[in-house]
């Protein structure tokens, strides 16, 4: 047993870090050629765009280290969307101030959006029916119903309020002249430099999914969740009791996805069935480049994010460099395969780093 | 080894995704300091923001304004265009935004901020709001409207129809999408231009979700439910392709007329063959040229911009498809 | 009476097929059992009820003289029941002490409210009891996966005696192990009988069941056909028994 | 005892009448739906109806069978739907090519379709070299390729159509065996000669060639499936892949061929569109045929965990959807509940599955 040679260890390393890497060099070449992405204001559409992927890839991280997978994401963050429209917008007419209407709405819409994981973990946890099929079902469920509350029309009419609170920031600074919070100053005219800080939707997405990652990393029920991705049978045995544990994942999913709806209601001011069926394939995508197992028992909720601000930063650079659209899709699915490809050829390496 | 082929690949990878950046950015320093940038920003991929986007090069190069086109969005929605504007405008350098926005109030709030960080917008093909920018609202600031009078697009259609069917019979709509604005106005100009004739009934609406086979499902649908359907208005692309390939399938070519909306090249070759009976061709190219031409006049000459520029449409039929002159509405890249 | 562990008229039906039919048997505390028979015979399918996996269709189970009823596998643990199953039941994608302590992790608190995971506690523990063991692991943070199968099973029994096991079932424990592996833990199960734990072993391997058990109980096509004391028998009755030549005899 | 045996026999008698129904419920559900529609849609029940359901089916047949193989072993192919969008545009644009370039309809048809299919090929490879080679997992491998090869088509196609194809395209893809003008003329392949524009909404049409076309490629599936080796060893791979190997199976090989079959199935696919619709399409976005596929192949009674799963299966999956989707049209109801229907009765399907785990 030599202590293993130099190139060896770097391979351990780039292994281990490749993601990180990847994403320190995808900086730096953006940020050299493609002007306007290393701004304040480049740095955050990345993180202000990304809040839907960074909510539904939480969601998926958790389902996929049991070793499932969450197809309804997309639909139920869409669901949520549409029912918390409707209940402020409702609310809002019959006279209830702007700030309840909101309020009201996203508790309720927050207790709604929890049915469909509900049913989705009764369904493979339960039933035991394979997730893919549960969740594909519930995606074709919340899309019918969100389609049949508003008839095929994006609902509307949201209060103004709901608007400033989701395309809002923390802090305003003119320079030289005013810094305010949360509030545009409205000393501010046409074309005078304003520096808007920190969105409101990326604190509000960032604490909930600091929350779970520290869930997931340091308690029990993370810990159960890794052993049932893992070994179910040696998850049984050892008395977790994994029927509720699966459920409350799904419910824990569908959380997520009802977050990400009402983030999307906020910032469009609309609520539509599809909102969040684009961003499904790139929480999935995002959670594997993260260093999860589809095959579940791995992964982190640290991996996803860096996995989300992988794709963020690729789709936002190319965008500002204006790479053809045709040429993006190309690039991500090489990316993509690439990915994983690196994981299957270092896996022994990366498990002795460990 | 392996292990080292693949560190190579990666950095392969990286250099191949890095070189096209490395190109797309020298360009950008060669560009002068004074000159008009104008950035388009496409609904969704599809040939009618394609030909558009024709219109505006051609005239962006007539003009010497330099053009910044957009990712085309993969799909009809705020989520999808308004991170893909943010990222464009990001760029800077931008004096004007042309837009055609994906949602009549979901866009009202990312168009302000670029507005009030001194960017002008002109919205084509859809709007804000209600469309109306002469009135004082929160939607009022883009320098104009540019697009084509849907209703009165679909009141024509309608009149078309009915003359080519004698005033009678009944007819039936498939379209796209209840939530785009834009074909939302085919659909009611329709409706009332077929109302003004007592014999004519629209018998069905369907929805195919800008997916052409769906449009064929439900147009096969829609005749087996109504065998009499006489006539029908497929109300954009996918929508006519769709349903006159439904009548091909069906064996009722000739039997019962087609008008479509959105001048194909598969459409005008449809029309010479007889499977389509009237196309209306709305103009992209020049919805793209008058937007790029205004813009020049208004930050060149300080022009006063109307609020609601209105290119027209044109018909094919049977009769003028082969003429010359027509051949330049057909939609090309 | 007296036995610390005794199931009476044990009956599990899976659709048409009566898996184990009117099973009883009793074991006492410091004394090994030895569960024989063929495939099928309904072995795994009886242990299985006592550690909560299967709830059995009809019969009772006695623990320390009284009645119980185990519902699922936290009933057994809590009991003191603990069972090392031939596949192990380890979660090969966490680490060594994570799998001493699956399912009754212990918790600390932080900020005075948050429960959390307390690794270094586990940590010391489990070292204490693999060091009581005299079992040799490199690192307890190493991830099951890189474990070879006799440190494995160390790992199995290690965490069902860090839980003061009072009974112990073993489902093959040395099937997959090298020779000087079996013998290892074969010397465990004498170790831990001399403390006074019950135990119920399972194994094709005859030649281990006469070395370390009291008693035998020999079940066939879900039925027990016979129970011998081990001094009193030999391999080749045991044999007839299991698969059957006795009874044809004696018909 | 003898009471008990005949109360045993008895249980037996219903579980097997139960079992029967488990087995036979997309059947079931079929007939049942189309008793519903019959009385709720007006022109349901015709022949004109369900040639135009089955020849609608034809590329949903197609991928379903692509995805039957694959998930038969265990894997999943997200990939088909742009694939076949692939080889269509592929395919189109070589027939145009050719066809301006003055070459024969025919020649330029036969060229064209041909390398098409060649051509689908290539992604299929790629995603069974990936899969089995480097033990990529299929979601992701062909997820991949999903992009990959829609961003390739779009450059060919730039985002239009590919038309100006030649008219005799259409003709085949909807051309029917048999036509009948009652009380006047027959005649196979080509409408009757004389049937006037006002009369031809009386003429009967017999067999599409598509359905033709349909059931020679799946009976090759089906008995490719089932009486060969071929098909024995996908089985065998998805039902234990350890066992596979240990038996002497070239799994590695085996998963690639699957692959390359799903894919040359999607190519299949894509070429039949362009007779279908005379122009070359791309996949939109959200068309979602792959999802389409993978529900109707579970139905069908196939496992996502593999070894499960069979042609004939596959085919009712399909039917059952078009039908449902189909009858929800005609009876003018709106098209968010199709997409209900579609949720409630994959769940049943699976359900069925669990509660009666060796039927299929």
């Amino acid at each position: 047993m030599q202590s293993l040679p130099l190139n060896k260890r770097m391979l351990i390393f780039v292994g281990k870090y490749w993601a990180l890497m990847f994403l320190i060099l995808e900086t730096i070449l953006f940020s050299f050629l493609s002007h306007g992405f290393l701004t304040l204001r480049g740095i955050q559409i990345i993180f202000f765009f990304g809040t839907a992927i960074f909510l539904l890839g939480t969601a998926e991280t958790f389902v996929i280290i049991t070793g499932g997978i969450d197809l309804s994401v997309g639909f139920i963050m869409g669901f949520a969307s549409i029912v918390s429209a409707k209940i402020i917008v409702a609310l809002a007419n019959s006279g209830v101030s702007p700030a309840w209407s909101i309020s009201i709405g996203v508790v309720l819409t927050m207790l709604i959006g929890l049915i469909p994981g509900y049913i989705n973990g009764l369904l493979v946890a339960r039933l035991r029916v394979p997730p893919f099929i549960a969740t594909f079902s519930m995606l074709a469920v919340t899309h019918g119903v969100s389609e049949l509350l508003i008839q095929g029309v994006p609902a509307k009419n949201l209060p103004y309020l709901a608007n400033a609170i989701g395309n809002g920031y923390f802090i305003y600074i003119i320079p030289g002249k005013v810094v305010s919070f949360f509030n545009k100053p409205t000393a501010s005219f046409r074309g005078e430099t304003l520096l808007e800080i920190i969105p409101n939707v990326v604190v509000f997405s960032f604490i909930l999914i600091g929350i779970f990652g520290f869930i997931l990393k340091r308690t029990k029920f993370g810990q159960h969740t890794y052993a049932i991705g893992g070994n179910v049978d040696a998850a049984i045995r050892a008395g977790i009791n994994v029927k509720r544990h699966l459920t409350l994942i799904y419910v824990i999913s569908s959380f997520f996805a009802t977050s990400a709806g009402i983030i999307y209601m906020l910032k469009y001011v609309t609520g539509k069935a599809d909102a969040g069926a684009g961003f499904l394939l790139d929480s999935i995508v995002a959670v594997v480049i993260g260093g999860a197992s589809l095959y579940g028992g791995k992964g982190t909720v640290g991996g996803t994010i860096l996995g989300c601000l992988i794709l963020a930063v690729l789709e936002t650079g190319l965008r500002i460099m204006g790479v053809s659209t045709f040429d993006k899709y190309i690039a991500v699915g090489v990316i993509l395969i690439f990915a994983v490809l690196i994981d299957q050829f270092f896996p022994e390496l990366i498990h002795k780093g460990d | 080894m392996k292990k080292i082929f693949f560190v190579v690949v990666a950095l392969l990878l990286i250099a191949a995704v890095g070189l096209p950046v490395f190109a797309a950015g020298q360009k950008e320093e060669e560009k002068g300091k004074k000159e008009l940038t104008f950035a388009f920003v496409p609904g969704i991929a599809d040939p009618f923001y394609y030909t558009m986007e024709r219109g505006i090069r051609e005239k962006a190069k007539e003009l010497g304004v330099n053009i910044i086109v957009s990712e085309y969005p993969k799909s009809w929605g705020p989520e999808v265009q308004v991170p893909i504007l943010e990222a464009t405008a990001a760029r800077g350098n931008i004096d004007l935004i042309m837009i055609a926005p994906t949602s009549v109030d979901a866009l009202i709030a990312p168009l302000k901020k670029l507005y009030d960080q001194g960017i002008e917008i002109i919205t084509v093909d859809t709007y804000l709001g209600d469309g109306d920018y002469s009135k004082p609202s929160e939607y009022s600031f883009p320098l104009a409207y540019i697009g084509t009078d849907n209703e009165l697009g679909g009141k024509k259609v309608a009149e078309h129809l009915a003359k080519m069917l004698g005033y009678k019979g009944k007819v039936y709509i498939n379209t796209t999408n209840p939530d785009v604005s834009s074909v939302m106005g085919r659909v009611k100009g329709f409706k009332e231009g077929i109302a003004e004739f007592p014999n004519m009934e629209v018998v069905g609406v369907d929805y195919n979700l800008d997916v052409q086979q769906k449009a064929q499902e439900q147009t096969l649908a829609a005749l087996q439910a109504h065998p009499d359907i006489v006539g029908i208005f497929g109300t954009n692309l996918y929508s006519a392709q769709g349903a006159y390939q439904a009548v091909v399938q069906a064996g009722l070519t000739g039997a019962v007329k087609i008008a479509s909306w959105d001048a194909t090249e598969d459409l005008i070759n449809a029309l010479k063959e007889g499977k389509v009976d009237l196309v209306l061709a709305q103009k992209p190219a020049e919805i793209g040229a008058l937007a790029v031409e205004w813009g020049y006049k208004y930050f060149k000459e300080g022009a006063k911009v109307p609020k609601k520029v209105i290119p027209g449409f044109e018909f094919f039929t049977r009769e003028n498809v082969n003429d010359p002159e027509m051949q330049k509405y057909i939609y090309r890249k | 009476m007296g036995y610390l562990l005794e199931v009476k008229n044990l009956t599990k039906r899976f659709g048409g097929l009566v898996a184990v039919n009117n099973v009883s048997l009793g074991v006492n505390a410091g004394e090994v059992v030895g569960l024989l028979g063929d495939n099928g015979a309904g072995k795994s399918t009886l242990i299985k009820m006592i550690s909560g996996v299967y709830k059995p269709d009809g019969g009772k189970i006695f623990f320390q003289g009284r009645e119980v009823n185990i519902e699922n596998p936290m009933d057994a643990l809590s009991m003191g029941i603990e069972t090392i199953y031939q596949d192990l039941a380890l979660a090969e994608n966490l680490n060594v002490y994570s799998n001493i302590f699956l399912g009754r992790e212990k918790l600390k608190k932080i900020l005075g409210l948050i429960k959390v995971l307390d690794h270094d506690y586990m940590m010391q523990e489990s070292e204490k009891v693999l060091k009581r063991l005299d079992i040799q692991i490199p690192s307890l943070k190493n991830k099951i996966r890189m474990l070879s199968g006799g440190q494995r099973q160390a790992v199995a029994i290690s965490r069902s005696i860090y839980w003061d096991a009072k009974f112990l079932i073993m489902d093959e424990p040395t099937a997959a192990l090298g020779i000087a592996e079996q013998k290892k833990v074969l010397d465990l199960v004498n170790l831990l009988k001399s403390q006074g734990i019950g135990i119920i072993i399972i194994s094709h391997q005859l030649h281990d069941v006469f070395s370390v058990a009291d008693r035998l109980v020999i079940m066939r096509r879900g039925v027990k056909v016979a129970e011998r004391i081990t001094k009193e028998t030999n391999p080749d009755e045991v044999v007839g028994l299991i698969v059957g030549a006795e009874t044809v005899e004696q018909t | 005892m003898i009471l008990e045996n005949s109360e045993i026999s008895g249980r037996i008698d219903l579980q097997k009448k139960i079992e029967a129904v488990a087995k036979y419920w997309s059947l079931i559900f079929i007939a049942l739906l189309m008793i519903i529609f019959s009385f709720t849609g007006k022109g349901f029940l015709s022949l004109s109806n369900f040639q135009n359901i089955v020849h609608l089916s034809t590329v949903f047949l197609l991928l379903a069978g692509a995805e039957t193989f694959v998930i038969i072993t265990g894997g999943i192919d997200l990939s088909i739907g742009f694939i076949m969008g692939f080889s269509s545009v592929f395919s189109a644009k070589i027939i145009q090519v050719m066809y301006s370039g003055g070459a024969s309809e025919m020649v330029s048809i036969v060229v064209g379709s041909i390398s098409g299919l060649i051509l689908s090929l290539i992604p299929g490879i790629v995603n069974g070299i990936l899969i089995a080679k480097y033990r990529v997992p299929p979601f992701i491998a062909t997820l991949g390729m999903w992009g990959i090869t829609n961003g390739i088509t779009l450059k060919i196609c730039q985002g239009f159509p590919i038309s100006s194809l030649p008219p005799k395209l259409v003709e085949i893809g909807n051309s029917y065996l048999l036509y009948i003008m009652p009380h006047k003329a027959m005649s196979f392949f080509r409408i009757p000669p004389g049937v006037a524009d006002e009369n031809i909404r009386n003429l009967i049409r017999i067999f599409p060639s598509s359905l033709f076309f349909s059931i020679t490629v799946l009976t090759i599936l089906w008995h490719l499936l089932k009486n060969t080796k071929f098909g024995q060893h996908t089985y065998a791979i998805g039902g234990n892949m350890d066992a596979a190997i240990r038996a002497g199976i070239n799994v590695k090989r085996h998963l690639i061929y699957i692959y390359t079959l799903s894919a040359f199935l999607s190519g299949l696919a894509g070429v039949f569109n362009v007779f279908q619709t005379g122009i070359g399409n791309f996949t939109p976005y959200n068309a979602m045929y792959e999802l389409f596929a993978i529900a109707a192949v579970v139905i069908g009674g196939a496992s996502l965990m593999g070894g499960k799963g069979s042609i004939i299966g596959s085919i009712l999956g399909v039917l059952l959807l078009k039908i449902l989707e189909n009858g929800l049209q005609i009876s003018g109801i709106e098209p968010f509940y199709r997409f209900i229907a579609v949720g409630i009765i994959l769940i049943i399907a699976v359900i069925i599955d669990q509660l009666f785990p060796d039927l299929f």
